[in-house]
């Protein structure tokens, strides 16, 4: 089966090309079969590839199948060829089987669309360019899929074209994709350099991480430093975060596949997969750490403000990444994975339900119009309410256990630091604040439904409500895959992904020994030992904040509405401050957008028109005027043309007894 | 008392030529009733045809006759089948011309051939006197020629200012050979070089002085700065075709003198003369293609032209390798070709009471006669020097020369000043292609014969250019024994 | 190879002639008859390159359907055509795309159709002559070919407004440039007949020739102006917006795909294998100015209310690429910049047409009057779309295979280049995506833009072999890359021993030839 | 005992160049068109001065041919100069060369 | 004694004659009426062709009186009678800087043409044409070299005449 590991792109593949070339001809229909069966398949074939992995031995658990030569030029070469091992297979899973149940979901959510096809084409081109990110076996293989999620995620986020809104998101979205990239590539192009040095002249994953010890440790840093950078504009983290509230112009079922359960994990992905370079690097996984656990924080409190349900949802998501990406850090890849994994449950699930709300109301999104919907669309409440459940961590559902193994972790781990645990706990306790805050803003309370709109508030269909329902159940479950052993599970993704990032992990305690920051890092994890007592006291601890949080919101939304009326007026300044999303986005206008649209401007009129245009104009000009003042010599008569005559002869003259006397 | 031998088939061509130039005027007499004229152009066509076939049964052999003082050799041969092309087509292009504009005379075709006489002569004398009659009949006919259009005022006064110049600058002309004879006590050519050799009087100050006067002299017959101020009033003036047989005849008979003395008589004096011909060189090219771009009248923007052309040829004189000398033989007779060419253009696009030979005329006629235009774009480009036009294979057999000699400057000024000339060439392709008519010109009659000489011109120019090899041998070996 | 015994590089080259002579003899008045012929002309002539790809041995860095006769004997000038692996993939680029532009010029020129065509035929044979000929001079002759048809084409069909202005600059430029060039190509001449006693104008005896340094930088400087005014490389571009702008669209697209190239390639084959020297020790000034053109192009493009014109100056930052792959010096440089040539091609001229078909129906390019045309042309707003990833070089498009390569030999060869030129990757999404987004985003504005028709048959044939290419480049690229390994690792090999060896000795070959 | 020298040839070339230069401001500064062609005359004359000086001291023929020659042109150009400005008058209604500049520039 | 008389006449001849011919030559330029500059040249001529003598030169001295100053001089002063030109001629010089500076610039010239004449005698090769014969009889020696050696430029200037000829007439022809 695993010779067959391109069938998981292509089928995807299939349906694109389906869906693109006859689907406007063939009719929604035709669409609404190809498109989520093509990622049916997929995911059908990727499971029987799982089941035939874990058949298999851990150590024998890698395959590569090539399929042909891409690039080749001199001693660069790549290939279009998949890989297959735990990571690729578990995020192959993943991704086909949440994007299954969101194309079946799409199916009644996007009915009445005019773009119909064109929408379930972008959907499949998606999943094959993620699928590509994912089962590549080269960084450049993987860039293309890079890119091409990127490249959906504009087509998609722009999808409504006509409105401005979407499509100026969907180009930001590119472009602030493509100012990472700029650091990926970068980061690509000095691995390949700097392993060429050591006559290593390739970009395959297997080669180059069998190769990396060769390279120094500052190299091994830039690079992963750079291609942090890339993973920062993929995944939305700080400061290039920017986009992914933006994206939510998207049809909702986009935002949950792409920019909550899928694609903007490619970051945290990408990271794991480069975790030996990683863990050679300390200082680049405390980067990554302090990054992540700042964009966790930080956009958990912009969550606070927001009263658009799925920009709440999107800044969750950001920070929710953020916690990967603490997990990644601090060396907990499989935690990183974990939570990705279970993220991409839960959050689907969030923005399905949100989308079902929206379905509900006619598209509204404001929670202020919202409320008391609870009865009116149970099911879409109770997997609402599942999934809030498990983003804000409570026991039992699967965002505690793999939010809980990336504060245990960062807490405990030789890379990680008390403080990150606090700020990670912290904000987990604002996670659950501002998430049952929506919850309860939308279903509970008084309804503040537009009343046009309230008396055909409708549950969906069957079609919405059952990818609502699988989704749910494995928010409940997906934890249990991963539950740790202090609670006396087997922790099986930790295992399952050992081979792939266990060794990384161990490279990099052989490393760890020659920065002097990782000491200093790793002296706090060492000194609070391993002890499953702590562990479990963490645990309780994080719960402990969770709950605070619900317990705030409940405070304030359901017990006394008025309230965060009264703080908002009371603290104005910070209150604007935070709603305005502290004017980064104003900020990056005036800094980038603004001075790059100036400097043009200013280079296109000052310098070509004015400059060079300037100075070739000016030739021409001047040779017009000696051309008018010359013939002005031609006077007509015949005396002056004869005195030319004389005064040339004289010169000659002059010459000739000039050079007489020189001679 | 010996007398003299007396070798007539060593002049054979030119015996043509001039006999053909009395039969022409004998037959005017006889019949001079006729309106119609162009009879007469036919007849000198046959002879300036004959004279041609026998000047190329002549190829081949070097033969010096009339006590030394006549040369039939390659350098002779070029420029006598090149003065005959030029002539040829001349007449070609005068039969409908003359006729339109009122001076189809006899004399018209006779002086024509006579001017073509003067210049063989020049080309092939080896002895100052010939140069100098030969440049006197073919300057004399001119003054003529240019003046036949008794009622033109500018025509007269082209006459006029050419006459008045011509005979200053003979003047100077006259100064150096006497002081040339002064020096040297001879004046067959040959022997001024082998005298000056043997006596070692290069810095002879009565040397240096004529070297000034022959290049006032020669310098005004090829329209170099700053002897070239004529230029633009005559040729504006005088009849077109006879600004085209000026342009391309008088300036290659100036150039085949020039080059003889030059280089026979004078060639111990080449680091002297080569500093100022530089100057010169450079000073018309620049003045001649500046200057034409603010011109708004095509016959005296193809004169400016024509100085910046005289300019490149210099380049290669200046260069003064065999390859210049073949250079300035191919350079001018792919001038004649597409200068003739250019002009004919000229005379096509007027009218009788209509010249139309401002510039702004030429808007729009690019598509409603396009062979005229399609041919006049083609000269013009070949005037700019651009590929695979012959103009171009000259231009660039010139500037090799200058940079075989390591001239490089010269050269580089030359190339840009070509780019300039682009300018006021594509200036005109520009109107008559571009640019909407301001005026419909209509009713132009094409005489025949012209479009004949036309066609004859594209041939020329095209063939020189895309198969350069056979002329540029020719010219190769014509300066065997030159130098 | 030869067709019914003429060779066939000769046959390329001078079948559009033929075409345009065979055109001569049709009515004027028969358009539809012009169109046809003309189109069969250019399709028969693509159909001749074909054989060209196949039976081109890749194997070997030497020049291959060689023909050689003497022009000027006397002079050295030959009558010397042969292609390699760089330019077998032009060669083809431009019959391919000289088709492509027939079709698209199929509604828009209506007036003096039967010139505009013997001008396209014409210019075909400039173009090819000008990437087969191996002799100096025969490269300059129709190097300036070239260039009167263009202009013809932008000052007849082009737009009414500054197509004059455009036209002559255009013309001025290249021709300033060239002329010099013309001056170094005679004083190399003499240079190597001084020093072989061999009079020749054959490139590849040139090749062998070891020149003072100080002499190579003044003749590089020559031949690199030249070449640097037709890439156009920076401060020297300011024709490129101009003509750009003004041309038809068929005129933009040949402008764009082709003649661009053939500044490039002068690089490629002239000037830098002939002053190898020169060429190193000017890598960082030319290097700069590719970045500056890479960075500037892309800032001056975004602010461009113009289509074309912005269109132009991404060609501006476009080139700039090239030109920085190709001072890279290594494998993975120079392929790219040759495929980046290619994509260019193919890209650019794309983009034109698809400006093109717009301003058919609109007759104008501003930017402003567009907007959310995906709404009425659907199937418009997908080519477009496709083609505007290739221009920013989406991966799994062909501008990104040439993009990344050229990176990485920039980057292999220095990392502050390959840094600087990577923000390029940057600015070309973001002045990209402004343009489509303003074009074919948002509500529909002008009343006009509400009845546009989509594209037609005719349209989409021509557009889908343009989008082919970009994915089967995109993908496949060994297809073409293999044509040319052998060709850049032999130039490579001989421009590394040249510099690595004093100015003024022969090269290696050369002296691999004396040995003998 | 002292015997007078027989003029030298230079002081006839002394001669001949003043009249030359004579006739060249003559050329350059009257107004007649007749004037000036004289002065021309005058020029041509004084050329042929020093080819006959010249001959006589260099015990050579060819100056005086050639001086013939000389003379004989001017004949011709003088038929030809007059003609010209007899056709100038009759167009013109004057011959002074300051007034004939309907060509210029 | 006999030789230096004669010798001193030749001067006493040379200086009178080149004083009156320098004069004339100057009052054909300075004259306002065009008659009187004809009648100075004539007077050069003449004296022109007393310097002739004094070279030895009777033929051209014959030729310089009949031709140039019979013949063209007369043609000249015809022709401005003809054109009735006396009274709109008389307005002699009319400044202008290019004139001035055109004189002086003539003067440089005429410095050169002086350097050039008295810095070295003629370095010419001494012929053998002038012998003591030829002097005395001029003119038969003139006419055997010209109807030998130069008998081809002979040929040439009769057609140069007659081209000068045909030309006049054409040009001074009414129009019909």
């Amino acid at each position: 089966m695993f010779e067959y590991v391109w069938l998981i792109p292509l089928f995807p593949a299939i349906g694109f090309v389906l869906n693109g070339f006859l689907g406007r001809r063939l009719g929604k229909g035709f669409v609404s079969w190809v498109g989520p069966s093509a990622i049916g398949l997929s995911f059908l074939t990727a499971i029987f590839i799982f089941f035939e992995l874990i058949g298999r031995p851990p150590a024998e658990r890698h395959f590569e199948k090539v399929i042909f030569d891409w690039v080749v030029s001199g001693n660069f070469r790549t290939v279009i060829g998949y890989q297959i091992d735990p990571l690729s297979i578990l995020m192959a899973l993943v991704v086909t089987g949440v994007s299954f149940f969101i194309h079946i979901y799409s199916v009644g959510y996007m009915h009445d669309d005019p773009g119909y096809p064109r929408y379930f084409t972008y959907l499949n081109l998606f999943v094959f360019m993620m699928l590509n990110l994912i089962l590549a076996n080269n960084f450049l293989l993987m860039f293309v899929g890079w890119e091409g999620v990127g490249l959906c995620s504009y087509l998609l986020i722009g999808f409504w074209f006509e409105k401005d809104s979407a499509s100026n998101a969907g180009k930001k979205a590119f472009v602030v994709n493509r100012v990472g990239d700029f650091g990926f590539i970068l980061g690509m192009f000095l691995l390949f350099t700097s392993l060429g040095k050591h006559g290593i002249w390739t970009l395959d994953f297997t080669e180059v991480f069998a190769n990396a010890n060769k390279l120094d440790p500052a190299t091994v840093t830039t690079i992963t430093i750079l291609l942090f950078i890339g993973a920062c504009g993929k995944s939305a983290q700080i400061p290039l975060y920017v986009w992914l509230p933006d994206a939510m112009e998207g049809p909702t079922p986009v935002s949950s596949l792409i920019h909550a359960a899928t694609m903007v994990t490619a970051g945290v992905y990408m990271v794991a997969r480069c975790n030996v370079l990683y863990s050679m690097a300390p200082v680049s996984m405390a980067i990554v750490a302090i990054v992540g656990v700042a964009t966790a924080i930080y956009t958990a409190s912009i969550g606070f403000c927001q009263t658009d349900i799925k920009k709440v949802l999107a800044y969750s998501t950001i920070s929710q990444l953020g916690y990967m990406f603490l997990g990644v850090g601090v060396g907990a890849y499989s935690a990183g994975i974990f939570h990705l994994m279970t993220h991409a449950f839960f959050k689907g699930l969030l923005f399905l339900g949100a989308g079902s709300v929206m379905h509900a109301l006619s598209g509204e999104l404001d929670m202020r119009k919202m409320g008391a919907l609870r009865k009116k669309i149970p099911i879409t409440f109770w997997t609402f309410f599942i999934a809030t459940l498990a983003i804000a961590g409570i026991p039992g559902l699967s965002g505690f256990f793999s939010k809980d193994e990336i504060l245990w972790q960062a807490f405990s781990s030789s890379h990680g630091h008390f403080l990150l645990w606090l700020v990670a706990a912290v904000a987990a306790g604002m996670t659950a604040f501002y998430m049952f805050r929506a919850l309860f803003m939308t279903f509970f309370g008084q309804s503040r439904v537009d009343p046009h709109v309230a008396h055909h508030i409708h549950e969906s269909p069957k079609i919405m409500t059952v990818p609502l329902m699988i989704l749910a159940f494995l928010s409940i479950v997906g934890g249990y895959v991963g539950v740790p052993h202090v609670l006396g599970g087997a922790n099986h993704v930790h295992e399952f992904l050992a081979p792939v990032v266990g060794g990384g992990a161990e490279l990099g305690k052989a490393h760890a020994g020659i920065s002097l920051l990782s000491q200093a890092w790793a002296s706090s994890g060492e000194a609070g030992g391993h002890s499953a007592a702590l562990e479990l006291l963490m645990m309780v601890i994080s719960v402990v904040i969770a709950l605070i949080g619900i317990g705030i919101a409940y405070l304030f939304y359901i017990k006394n509405p008025a309230l965060p009326k009264l703080l908002a007026e009371r603290w104005r300044g910070l209150y604007r401050l935070v709603y305005n999303k502290y004017y980064v986005d104003e900020l990056y206008e005036i800094l980038f957008i603004n001075s790059l649209k100036s400097l043009g401007t200013g280079l296109w009129r000052g310098f070509d028109d004015f400059v060079i245009d300037g100075t070739v104009n000016g030739i021409a000009y001047l040779i017009g005027w000696l051309s008018g003042s010359i013939r002005r010599v031609q006077t007509g008569l015949v005396q002056n043309y004869a005195f030319a005559m004389i005064l040339g002869g004289v010169i000659i003259a002059g010459y000739y007894l000039i050079r007489g006397i020189f001679y | 008392m010996k007398l003299p031998e007396i070798d007539l088939c060593l002049i054979a061509p030119e015996i043509i030529v001039a006999a053909f130039g009395f039969f022409v005027l004998l037959v005017d007499v006889f019949f001079s009733k006729r309106e119609n004229k162009a009879y007469l152009g036919w007849i000198s066509l046959v002879g300036i045809f004959f004279a041609g076939a026998l000047a190329v049964t002549q190829a081949g052999s070097v033969k010096s006759g009339f006590e030394g003082m006549f040369i039939s050799d390659g350098y002779a041969l070029f420029f006598r089948i090149t003065f005959l092309i030029i002539a040829f087509l001349t007449v070609l292009i005068s039969m409908g011309y003359t006729q339109r504009e009122g001076i189809a005379f006899g004399e018209y075709y006779a002086l024509i051939l006579f001017a073509t006489l003067g210049m063989m002569l020049m080309a092939a004398g080896t002895h100052l006197v010939i140069i100098f009659l030969g440049l006197e009949t073919m300057s004399i006919s001119i003054y003529i020629l240019a003046g036949m259009m008794r009622e033109d005022k500018r025509s007269v006064e082209a006459a006029l200012k050419y006459f008045l110049l011509g005979a200053f600058a003979t003047g100077f002309l006259l100064y150096g050979i006497a002081l040339i004879y002064g020096a040297t006590g001879s004046l067959y050519l040959k022997d001024v070089a082998s005298y000056i050799a043997s006596k070692n009087l290069l810095r002879n100050p009565m040397l240096l002085m004529s070297l000034v006067f022959l290049t006032i002299g020669f310098g005004f017959k090829i329209a170099s700065v700053p002897f070239h101020m004529w230029t633009p009033d005559v040729y504006e003036g005088a009849p077109t075709s006879i600004t085209a047989f000026m342009a391309t005849g008088v300036k290659a008979a100036g150039f085949s003198a020039l080059v003889r003395v030059f280089f026979s008589a004078l060639p111990g004096f080449r680091p002297d003369w080569t500093s100022i011909m530089w100057l010169i060189a450079v000073a018309t090219m620049t003045v001649g293609n500046i200057v034409a771009i603010s011109q708004s009248n095509i016959k005296r923007m193809l004169a400016y032209s024509s100085i910046a052309h005289a300019g490149y040829i210099l380049v290669a004189f200046v260069a003064g390798n065999d390859l210049g000398v073949s250079g300035i033989l191919f350079y001018l007779m792919a001038y004649a070709f597409m200068n003739i060419g250019a002009f004919t253009c000229v005379i096509l696009l007027g009218k009788k009471g209509e010249e139309n030979t401002l510039i702004r005329d030429y808007a729009g006629i690019g598509f409603k006669y396009p062979l005229l235009s399609a041919a006049m774009t083609i000269f013009l480009l070949s005037m700019a020097g651009i590929p695979p036009l012959g103009g171009f294979m000259a231009k660039f057999y010139v500037f090799s020369a200058a940079v075989k000699e390591k001239f490089y400057w010269l050269a580089i000024l030359g190339v840009l000043n070509s780019a300039v000339s682009v300018y006021y060439y594509l200036r005109v392709t520009v109107l008559m292609y571009f640019r909407e008519p301001e005026r419909e010109i209509t009713g132009l009659q094409f005489s025949p014969a012209a479009v004949a000489a036309l066609v004859l011109a594209v041939i020329g120019t095209l063939y020189m250019g895309i198969f350069p090899s056979n002329v540029l041998s020719f010219a190769q070996k014509s300066i065997a024994g030159l130098m | 190879m030869t067709i019914l015994g003429i060779p066939i590089l000769s046959w390329l080259i001078f079948f559009p002639l033929f075409g345009a002579v065979v055109l001569l003899f049709i009515d004027k008045e028969k358009v539809a008859a012009l169109r046809v012929v003309t189109l069969i002309f250019s399709l028969i002539e693509f159909i001749i390159s074909l054989p060209l790809f196949f039976a081109f041995d890749s194997t070997t860095a030497a020049m291959q359907f060689v023909e050689d006769y003497w022009w000027i004997q006397s002079y050295g000038v030959s009558y010397k055509l042969g292609i390699d692996g760089i330019s077998l993939l032009l060669v083809l680029l431009t019959t391919f795309l000289t088709v492509l532009c027939i079709l698209c010029s199929w509604r828009a020129i209506t007036f003096r159709v039967k010139e505009y065509m013997i001008s396209f035929l014409f210019l075909e044979t400039g173009m090819i002559g000008a990437l087969v000929a191996l002799d100096l001079i025969l490269f300059y002759v129709f190097w300036e070919v070239m260039l009167i048809p263009m202009y013809l084409l932008i000052g007849v069909w082009g737009d009414p407004k500054r197509r004059i202005y455009a036209a002559i600059k255009f013309f001025l430029f290249t021709m300033a440039g060239s002329v010099l060039m013309l001056v170094a190509i005679l004083a190399l001449y003499f240079i190597n007949l001084k020093a072989t006693g061999k009079a020749t104008f054959d490139v590849l005896e040139l090749y062998k020739l070891g020149i003072p340094i100080q002499t190579q930088y003044w003749l590089f400087g020559a031949f690199a102006l030249a070449f640097a005014i037709k890439v156009p490389m920076f401060p020297f571009h300011t024709w490129l917006p101009d003509a750009h702008t003004e041309a038809p669209t068929a005129g933009s697209v040949i402008l764009a795909g082709v003649l661009l190239k053939m500044g490039t390639y002068g690089f490629i084959r002239f000037a830098i294998p002939l002053f190898p020297n020169a060429a190193f020790d000017l890598l960082p000034l030319i290097s700069a100015l590719a970045i500056i053109g890479i960075i500037y192009g892309a800032l001056v493009s975004m602010m461009q209310p113009d289509l074309k014109r912005l269109v132009a100056f991404s060609s501006v930052s476009h080139l700039g690429y090239v030109m920085l792959g190709m001072f890279a010096f290594n494998m993975q440089g120079v392929q790219g910049s040759i495929y980046q040539m290619l994509n260019h091609g193919i890209s650019t001229g794309s983009l034109f047409l698809i400006v093109g078909m717009i301003y058919e129906r609109r007759h104008t390019r501003m930017i402003a009057d567009f907007g959310g045309l995906s709404k009425v042309m659907p199937i418009y707003a997908i080519f477009f779309m496709i083609v505007t990833l290739s221009s920013i070089g989406l991966p799994g498009t062909n501008g990104f295979v040439g993009e990344f390569l050229i990176l990485l030999g920039a980057f292999q060869s220095n990392v502050v280049y390959g840094v600087l030129a990577a923000t390029g990757v940057i600015l070309g999404a973001a002045y990209m995506l402004w343009m489509f987004q303003r074009v074919m985003f948002g509500k529909i504005t002008k009343p006009e833009n509400e009845k546009l028709k989509d594209l037609n048959a005719r349209e989409i044939v021509t557009l889908i072999p343009m989008v082919i290419m970009i994915f089967l480049m995109g993908i496949y690229p060994k297809l073409f890359f293999s044509k040319m390994d052998a060709t850049v690792e032999n130039f490579l090999k001989d421009f590394k021993g040249r510099v690595e060896m004093k100015a003024d000795l022969p090269s290696p070959k050369m002296i691999a030839e004396i040995k003998k | 005992m002292w015997v007078v020298p027989a003029i030298p040839p230079a002081l006839f070339l002394v001669l001949s160049g003043i009249l030359f230069t004579i006739g060249v401001i003559g050329a350059l500064t009257r107004r007649n068109a007749i004037v000036v062609f004289m002065c021309i005359e005058l020029m041509l004359n004084s050329v042929n001065l020093s080819f006959i000086t010249f001959s006589r001291f260099l015990r050579s023929m060819d100056g005086v041919l050639f001086a013939f020659f000389v003379i004989a042109v001017a004949a011709a150009e003088a038929a030809v100069g007059l003609a010209i400005f007899v056709m100038l008058y009759r167009s013109r209604e004057t011959i002074n060369v300051d007034e004939i500049n309907l060509l210029k520039w | 004694m006999a030789e230096n008389i004669g010798t001193l006449f030749q001067w006493l001849i040379f200086l009178g004659v080149a004083f009156i011919s320098i004069l004339a030559s100057l009052l054909l330029v300075t004259r306002k009426n065009p008659i009187h500059s004809a009648l100075f040249l004539v007077l050069n001529f003449l004296c022109v062709a007393v310097l002739y003598i004094l070279l030895y030169s009777q033929f051209i001295a014959i030729i310089q009186v009949v031709v140039y100053a019979g013949a063209i001089v007369m043609l000249i002063v015809f022709v401005i009678m003809l054109l009735d030109l006396e009274v709109e001629l008389r307005s002699g010089l009319k400044f202008s800087y290019t004139k001035l500076i055109g004189g002086f610039l003539a003067l440089f010239f005429f410095l050169g043409i002086f350097y050039a004449v008295v810095a070295k005698s003629p370095t010419g090769k001494i012929g053998s044409s002038y012998t003591s014969e030829n002097i005395t009889n001029n003119v038969k020696a003139v006419g055997e070299v010209l109807f030998t050696q130069y008998l081809f430029p002979f040929e040439i200037v009769s057609i140069l005449l007659v081209v000068a000829m045909v030309g006049a007439v054409i040009l001074s022809k009414k129009r019909a």
